[in-house]
């Protein structure tokens, strides 16, 4: 039996390997893809291995290699937080490879798809990398080496333009984020024993370095910010929505399910364990922009009909979430109640798994309905119910579990976030017994927006008539892309009908980094869970599912009781005659309620406009309906920072101004300047 | 002759020199310019014998001797030939009116006197004052290359500068070591024969040796 | 010996090609030059390896630490950019762009430019170092006007005439130097001598000094490309012959920022304190907000290079200037992996203007799917040196930025800025040219692609790992320079 | 024994809401009738109906798939299991512990999202309309729902129903301004959520002001009688969520049978109670337009709100 990191270890250079095998491969397409993601996938089982190995054992080993710089070799480490991560990154990352073997396939004989095949490759050994890594030097070689690949990955159908355009803002946000997580390494490094001799990089000597005060909140703010770039926060989040619809399927479900949790990893790595005990107001801030984002990513959401760009967006709902999670544990770290914060932030780390679950299920389902009807505006879906008998109902559960609907896992999460935020009157603050309530609201509306966010996806997408102009032919996907979907979606099932195994499991990570463990039984039996106690509050899914089950049996029975006939005829619809499927609602009408009520929160420019042979009349031929919701902090934010940076671009150039003379004035004014003042 | 008088004699010619190169910034026509500037050359050469003389340092007739060689003889002869085989246009034309040179000047003389002062303080050649006329030779070759058109004009400026240059090794330090004056000889002599090439390039390119034809390489609006 | 070795073979070579002219095998004898420069350098190297640095030629070589990489680096760089200009200048003689005449001048100077850099380095009397510097300039003055376009005419002029001012200028410090020097050493090239002069930095006169490091600022400054005494550096890369580019960016402005730090030396330890750091790194930040700036409305792809090269001095020249072990190792990093980067990118950049006969950006594109060689390289070389990891870049500016906020928090924001909009600018340009579809006017060309993989693979390598004795080098040169 | 006790307990509570359902909507409706001084067709009524639809054939729209039909049975497992958790009579149900009441709402609101998701199916313009009115509604409910339910729960220190009608039972009467507040939020939120006037009428087919009427315009025979049934179910439960979190005396504690019949009795007579303010209030007030939901809900939402306040201000 190896030990986690070993195994872990072999998955990343297996990983590695396959990247370089890729490109001899590269005559060979077809085995080319199988090959790679065959081995990405097995590569994903030894990682999962290792993962889960670690946070069950939940003891930490480190190893130093060799590579790096010569005093500052790469340390790895494997404690159950990291575990935790590398496990949820890996089950993402075996389903999705085997969804890609499929799913890849179908650019063969458009494009070459081994830029794909090596960039995937990579890009998962960047995330498993980034969970490992123990010393600052090496965690920015694989932030930045996930970022990259992840980059590449995204430009991959790189003849539009729009997804040139979406790769560059990515990148660039990325790489600004990575440079605050830098700046902030680089504070708790110049702390630290032993800065000038590079020992100090590592994350040991970080944790012993006693920072304080406004440098730990200057270190905590650069840090959280620049992970908050990359999991795509409010205000941070421009480039999610542009880059995860540009990417092919299979790396939006990577992307959004496994990348932006390295982001979360790092936000609980530094709050948790590099930095001292926070001050309170790091976790309200964590809470605040929480809430925002998941607010403000359902209600974006809600108002997309690219069906990948909504789903962009509800990543960025859920990243929300977990923030709330987070910032909650933070809160009550701040105020020394270790075990409130086990469950705040077991809570967090919980939606973080069942995020990546039905997220990949949801992107890789999308990626479905791509491969089948080849587009990804919903207006002119419909229907597909009928034509892809299997991708449907695991669509469908993956939409019950990111609508936080019971018995599945989504549920489970969003109940203890409840539960959390019921603990907060216990605060010694009465402000913050005041305001977090109101989170819990806000948390509250969010999970009913997303589900009518869903009941529009799926209603649209796969149920009632199709709604493009001219019939095109779907058809339902290969075995493996199914496969794919359906190991993620029993994933669903599986943790939200049994919570309490993986949260026992998980429990390592409170006991390591907050060193006390939550016991979610309260006394009661395995299928109970009652964090705090059983009076309180208590749920258990397999109970509410055999009811359920047991009902609808009953039920059943009643109904069918009498021997009744069942025929078919047209939809009645109160007598209307003549419905055609234009006449359905679709993803721009569903939303149009809440556009209302919300309307404030975008920019919506909204037009009608009559044409056809007498427009002025009062039966015009046709009429013209056009809607544009815009993200209001594009204009507030990148807008006015690109066009300044243009103008300050103008001024520089002026310098160029092309006369000798005066160059030859520059310096001779720039010597008078240093001679008098310096 | 004694030390004192070397020394008088000397700063005599550094106030020639000074002159001289007042008079580059004043001087309308090239031919006059490249008098001027032989005879700066020749002022140098001599303040170079006379200090070599008086503190008895030989390598310094040497440098002397390269002096009176390169920018007596051959370089205003180099700049003849050029100008006489490009016909260029006699009169010099200027950025700014050559009064305003002329008050920035004084300026500068007055700038490079006060800050070449303490650096002087802590000097015991006899040389020393004349620090503060090689800085201002300097300036005033850097202040009319900024204000003239043309190429040549510039290029004078720019040989006036290292006479500056020149005048502060020999002045402020009895001369540098004969392996760097020989390196600088060396380098200008290049530098000569560079410009040359250039000036038939820049007239064969642009037809004129006016600096106006060459601002088009520029960041656009 | 080693040396003199090293420094004649240049010359030899140089005149050899004089004579040969644009005979057959004249590119070969380049490469053959700078390949036997280079190994001698490699001796070199091993010699200060086993022995620790040491004097020569009575005094007047002088080799450590902190020249031997440079040097190395110089005759390396000059080795590959030989092999790249054989199939690139002779697709530049195919399509007329320069005569026989103009191939035997570009030989010649060639290799003595490299000769002028090589003795600039290892030098150790400051004046032959001024002189060295001077040369450099002059050698390339010419190779810089090579096409005869009028823009680069233009553009050699500008150079020879605003790099002559300003080392007259540096000349000048250099006087001033040996003027605070001879009181102690008295006459004779003693008191030019650095080895002396850092020896006995405590007891110079700190006024003189100050006043001469400013001279010497300006002057090597000019020759660094720092803002405001950058204008020359866009003209004179964007219209010389690429492999001039690449060297003049690669190396040039390596060996003028060492001229500068060497002189920084001795100032410091004359004055007892951190002026003429400041002094530096206000250089610095300037030069890097200016470059990133510039950066953004870059219509001609060299041009944009060369202010990501005025970018990268800044920040080495920061670096410099902000002191501290950390900083100064970063720095050192910074000038060998910017040069290797560079010029590798210079030579990609080379391949697609031939692509395209043009080097204006909005023409270019599609590379990955015309060359994918030259592609993949820009691509990965942009992404090394807008500081993505794991290439070396990133390596040193990790390390300057988190000496930075650790010494100078106050300097981070403007420094963020320049990064992160040179970053934008460099990215902003480059996806369109890489990725997309091929234009039709686009030509397949014969690529020398050994240079861009061998930069590129040590970029990547000094990213991933740094050999001992190289990090043992630079901390001698630390030692040598944080006092 | 005392399992026995409990699982009979569970067993009569499921008996009471199934059967007890379509008794309270009867009654409504006859108070109705009398209120409007029509003949009424008796509290049976709704029995009638339903036995009438189960007997009935099927029509089912042309493009329906199986969501369509499997809706009303997720519909009515779900309330019905939801039905096996609120205490109706005793407080000793086996299954209370199952569910709080925040998974208690999220019970609902599965049912609700399949309603929605087979109004969809269809295909229609109405069903559309219907879902899309229906989630607008609910999500508005919603958060006034949880902060009422927090108000509540901060005195009790618990979400479990039992155990909060529990508290409230055990502890002397004391009058409380924040469940004062809660109540009048939690009846704003019943009335949207159970969707009666003036948020929707269960009673109109005109087409632009239905919204749960729309959404189960196509369906017929045992499926609308499936649904139908759950609405009635709904509305008792959700009565009887009320008098669990706010007038909980009565219901027998743990394990007195004695306190059976009297509590059964109480049960029946605030329900009628309850049946009677609905149809006061249905009679009194008009349906408002859909954009007037918002502010009612939102009205809901700083009674709560303001309940919560005045618990940590005034308490």
């Amino acid at each position: 039996m190896q030990s986690p990191l070993d195994l872990s270890i072999a998955s990343v250079i297996v990983l590695l390997c396959a990247s370089a095998a890729a490109p001899l491969l590269s005559s060979k397409q077809k085995h080319l893809v199988t090959f790679t993601f065959a081995a990405s996938a097995f590569a994903s089982l030894l990682a999962f291995a290792g993962g889960l190995s670690a946070l069950y054992g939940g003891a930490a080993e480190s190893v130093k290699l060799l590579i790096g710089l010569p005093d500052l070799p790469f340390y790895l480490r494997l404690d159950p937080l990291s575990g935790f991560f590398i496990m949820v990154v890996a089950a993402l990352g075996f389903c999705v490879s085997i969804y890609s073997i499929g799913y890849v396939r179908s650019f063969i004989g458009r494009r070459s798809v081994t830029p794909l095949a090596v960039f995937y490759c990579l890009f998962m050994a960047g995330m498993l990398l980034v969970l490992l890594s123990d010393d600052a030097y090496s965690f920015m070689v694989s932030w930045e080496l996930m970022a990259l690949s992840s980059f590449l990955l995204v430009c991959f159908e790189d003849e539009r333009p729009q997804n040139r355009k979406a790769a560059f803002i990515y990148l660039l946000i990325a790489h600004i984020g990575a440079i605050l997580i830098l700046l902030s390494f680089g504070l708790l490094a110049g702390n630290a024993a032993g800065f000038t001799d590079f020992s100090g990089y590592t994350f040991q000597a970080m944790r012993e370095s006693g920072i304080s005060g406004g440098w730990a909140s200057a270190a905590f703010l650069l840090g959280f910010f620049g992970f908050a770039a990359k999991a795509g926060v409010v205000p941070l989040h421009a480039w999610l929505p542009e880059a995860h619809p540009a990417a092919p399927s299979n790396v939006s479900a990577l992307m959004s399910g496994a990348m932006l949790k390295t982001a979360v990893y790092g936000m609980a790595r530094l709050s948790f364990d590099l930095l001292p005990v926070s001050a309170w107001w790091w976790g309200g801030l964590v809470l605040t922009l929480g809430l925002i984002s998941a607010l403000m990513g359902v209600l974006y959401a809600l108002m997309q009909h690219d069906l990948k760009r909504l789903l962009a967006y509800h990543s960025v709902e859920n990243i929300g979430i977990i923030l709330i999670g987070l910032g909650l544990a933070m809160i009550f770290t701040s105020f020394n109640m270790p075990l409130m914060a086990a469950l705040a932030l077991t809570a967090g780390l919980y939606h973080t798994l069942n995020h990546a679950m039905f997220k990949g299920l949801l992107f890789m389902g999308s990626g479905a309905v791509l491969h089948a009807t080849g587009q990804r505006n919903m207006e002119g879906m419909g229907g597909l119910i009928h034509r892809m008998p299997w991708t449907a109902p695991l669509f469908l559960v993956g939409c019950l579990s990111i609508s936080a609907l019971p018995p599945l896992n989504g549920f489970v999460s969003e109940w203890l976030t409840f539960q959390s935020f019921l603990l907060s009157p216990v605060l010694p603050s009465r402000l913050l017994n005041i305001l977090i309530p109101l989170g819990a609201a806000m948390l509250a509306l969010t999970g009913v927006l997303a589900a009518a966010c869903f009941v529009k996806v799926f209603g649209v997408v796969f149920l009632g008539r199709w709604r493009g102009r001219h019939k095109t032919e779907v058809h339902e996907v290969g075995w493996s892309m199914r496969a794919g979907m359906g190991l993620t979606a029993f994933a669903c099932i599986a943790l939200g009908v049994f919570p309490t195994l993986m949260i026992d499991m998980m429990n390592s990570i409170p006991g390591a980094m907050l060193g006390v463990k939550l016991d979610v039984h309260r006394g009661l039996s395995w299928i109970w869970l009652a964090p705090v106690s059983a009076e309180r509050a208590s749920y258990s899914a397999p109970i509410a599912l055999l009811g359920i089950c047991a009902a609808i049996a009953a039920a059943y029975i009643v109904a069918h009781a009498r021997k009744t006939a069942v025929r078919r005829a047209p939809a009645w619809d109160c007598g209307f005659e003549k419905m055609t499927s234009r006449m359905q609602y679709n993803a721009t009408s569903f939303s149009m309620p809440i556009r209302r009520i919300f309307g404030f929160l975008f920019s919506i420019k909204e037009g009608a406009r009559a044409s056809g042979k007498h427009p002025s009349a009062f039966f015009p031929g046709k009429y013209t309906y056009t809607l544009r919701v815009r993200d209001r902090l594009w204009y507030f934010f990148y807008k006015p920072a690109a066009d300044v940076s243009f103008w300050l671009a103008r001024k520089a150039g002026k310098l160029q101004h092309g006369r000798i003379q005066i160059y030859l004035l520059y310096s001779f004014v720039t010597l008078i300047a240093l001679l008098v003042f310096a | 002759m004694t030390v004192s008088f070397a020394a008088q004699i000397n700063s005599v010619l550094a106030a020639l020199i000074l002159l001289a190169s007042f008079g580059l910034l004043v001087q309308r026509r090239i031919y006059g310019l490249l008098h001027i500037f032989a005879w700066q050359g020749l002022l140098l050469s001599i303040s170079a014998a006379v200090v070599g003389y008086s503190a008895g340092l030989h390598h310094l007739y040497i440098s002397a001797a390269l002096t009176l060689s390169l920018k007596v003889i051959a370089l205003p002869y180099i700049l003849y030939v050029l100008i006489h085989r490009l016909k260029i246009h006699r009169e010099v034309e200027e950025v700014v009116r050559i009064p305003t040179t002329m008050l920035i000047g004084i300026a500068l003389v007055v700038f490079s006197y006060h800050l070449t002062a303490p650096i002087t303080e802590l000097s015991d050649l006899v040389t020393r004052s004349t620090l503060a006329v090689a800085l201002a030779t300097i300036m005033l070759g850097l202040l009319m290359m900024i204000t003239r058109k043309k190429a040549v004009t510039q290029i004078i400026g720019f040989l006036a500068m290292e006479n500056g240059l020149f005048f502060a090794a020999t002045s402020a330090t009895y001369g540098m070591p004969l392996v760097v004056e020989l390196g600088v000889a060396l380098d200008i002599l290049i530098a000569a024969f560079i410009f040359g090439i250039f000036f038939f390039q820049i007239r064969t390119t642009f037809d004129t040796l006016d600096l106006k034809a060459m601002e088009r390489l520029k960041e656009e609006e | 010996m080693i040396i003199t070795a090293l420094l004649v073979i240049n010359l030899a070579a140089a005149a050899v090609l004089a004579f040969m002219g644009d005979r057959k095998l004249a590119p070969e004898l380049n490469i053959a030059g700078s390949a036997a420069t280079f190994a001698a350098s490699l001796a070199l190297a091993v010699r200060v390896h086993d022995e620790g640095p040491f004097v020569a030629g009575g005094g007047f070589f002088f080799v450590d630490a902190f020249n031997v990489y440079l040097a190395v680096l110089t005759a390396f760089v000059s080795m590959t950019t030989a092999v790249f200009s054989r199939r690139y200048m002779a697709h530049e003689r195919r399509h007329g762009k320069i005569g026989h005449k103009g191939m035997r001048f570009y030989h010649a100077m060639f290799q003595l430019f490299i000769f002028a850099m090589l003795l600039a380095l290892l030098t150790n009397n400051i004046g032959v170092l001024w002189i060295a510097m001077e040369l450099a300039t002059l050698s390339t003055v010419l190779l810089v006007s090579l096409y005869r376009t009028p823009p680069a005419v233009e553009a050699a002029w500008k150079y020879f005439i605003l790099c002559g001012v300003g080392i007259a200028q540096a000349l000048f410090g250099t006087v001033l130097l040996y003027f605070a020097a001879e009181k102690i050493f008295g006459e004779g090239s003693n008191g030019l001598l650095w080895t002396n002069l850092s020896a006995a930095a405590g007891s110079l006169e700190p006024t003189v000094l100050s006043i001469a490091f400013i001279f010497l600022m300006v002057g090597y400054g000019t020759k660094v490309g720092l803002v405001p005494l950058h204008n020359w550096l866009p003209d004179a890369h964007s219209e010389g012959p690429t492999p001039i580019s690449a060297v003049l960016s690669g190396l040039l402005l390596n060996v003028a920022l060492y001229a500068l730090v060497r002189c920084k030396v001795l100032v410091d330890g004359a004055t007892h304190s951190h002026k003429a750091g400041y002094i530096m790194m206000v250089f610095g930040l300037l030069s890097v907000l200016v470059a990133a700036f510039s950066l953004l409305r870059q219509k001609d792809v060299k041009r944009m290079f060369a202010y990501s090269s005025i970018e990268h001095m800044g920040i080495a020249t920061f670096a410099f200037g902000l002191g501290g072990p950390v900083a100064t190792f970063g720095a050192l990093l910074h000038m060998l992996v910017h040069s290797l980067t560079k010029s590798s990118i210079f030579f990609t950049v080379g391949h697609a203007a031939q692509m395209h006969s043009t080097q204006d950006i909005s023409r270019i594109g599609g590379l990955v799917k015309g060359n994918p060689l030259v592609g993949w390289g820009l691509m990965f070389g942009v992404a090394a040196i807008a500081g993505m990891p794991p290439f070396g870049v990133f390596t040193s500016e990790f390390l300057i930025l988190t000496a930075l906020i650790k010494d100078a928090p106050y300097f981070v924001p403007l420094f963020l800025l320049g990064i992160a909009v040179a970053f934008a600018a460099l990215f902003r340009r480059v996806i369109p040219m890489v990725f997309g579809d091929a234009p039709s006017w686009q030509k397949p060309i014969k690529a020398s692609h050994m240079p861009v993989l061998v930069h590129m693979g040590l970029a990547l390598g000094l990213g991933l790992y740094l050999p001992g004795f190289l990090s043992e080098w630079f901390h001698m040169a630390v030692e040598m320079l944080v006092k | 024994m005392e399992n026995v006790y409990s699982a009979l307990m569970q067993a009569l509570q499921l008996t009471i809401v199934v059967a007890g359902a379509p008794l309270l909507t009867g009654w409504v409706r006859t108070l109705k009738c009398w209120m409007q001084g029509r003949r009424t067709a008796g509290l049976l009524q709704p029995y009638r109906d339903l036995a009438r639809l189960f007997s009935k054939d099927i029509v089912l729209a042309e493009n329906a798939s199986w969501i369509f039909r499997f809706a009303p049975y997720v519909v009515f497992g779900a309330t019905l299991m939801a039905g096996a958790v609120i205490p109706l009579i005793s407080f000793d149900l086996p299954l209370g512990a199952t569910a709080d009441i925040i998974a208690l709402v999220a019970l609902f609101a599965t049912a609700r999202f399949f309603l929605a998701l087979a109004a969809m199916d269809t295909g229609t313009a109405f069903g559309g309309m219907g879902s899309s009115r229906e989630m607008t509604v609910a999500s508005l409910a919603e958060p006034a729902m949880l902060m009422s339910i927090f108000t509540v729960s901060l005195a009790s220190q618990s979400t479990s129903l039992s155990q909060m009608a529990h508290v409230i039972t055990s502890t002397p009467l004391v009058l409380r301004p924040s469940l004062a507040f809660a109540l009048l939020a939690f009846i704003l939120i019943a009335v949207a959520e159970t969707g009666r006037v003036p948020v929707d009428n269960p009673a109109t087919h005109l087409e632009l002001t239905m919204i749960h009427e729309a959404m189960i315009l196509e369906y017929s025979g045992r499926h609308l009688a499936l649904i139908e049934w759950a609405g009635m179910m709904k509305l008792l439960l959700f009565s009887s969520i009320g008098i669990a979190c706010f007038f909980p005396w009565g219901i027998s504690g743990h394990g007195d049978p004695l306190m059976l019949p009297p509590a059964f009795v109480i049960l029946a007579a605030k329900l009628a109670l309850i049946g009677i303010f609905i149809v006061l209030v249905e009679t009194g007030l008009a349906k408002m337009r859909l954009f007037r939901v918002p502010e009612f809900l939102g009205s809901a939402f700083l009674l709560a709100t303001l309940g919560m306040l005045s618990f940590f201000i005034l308490e």
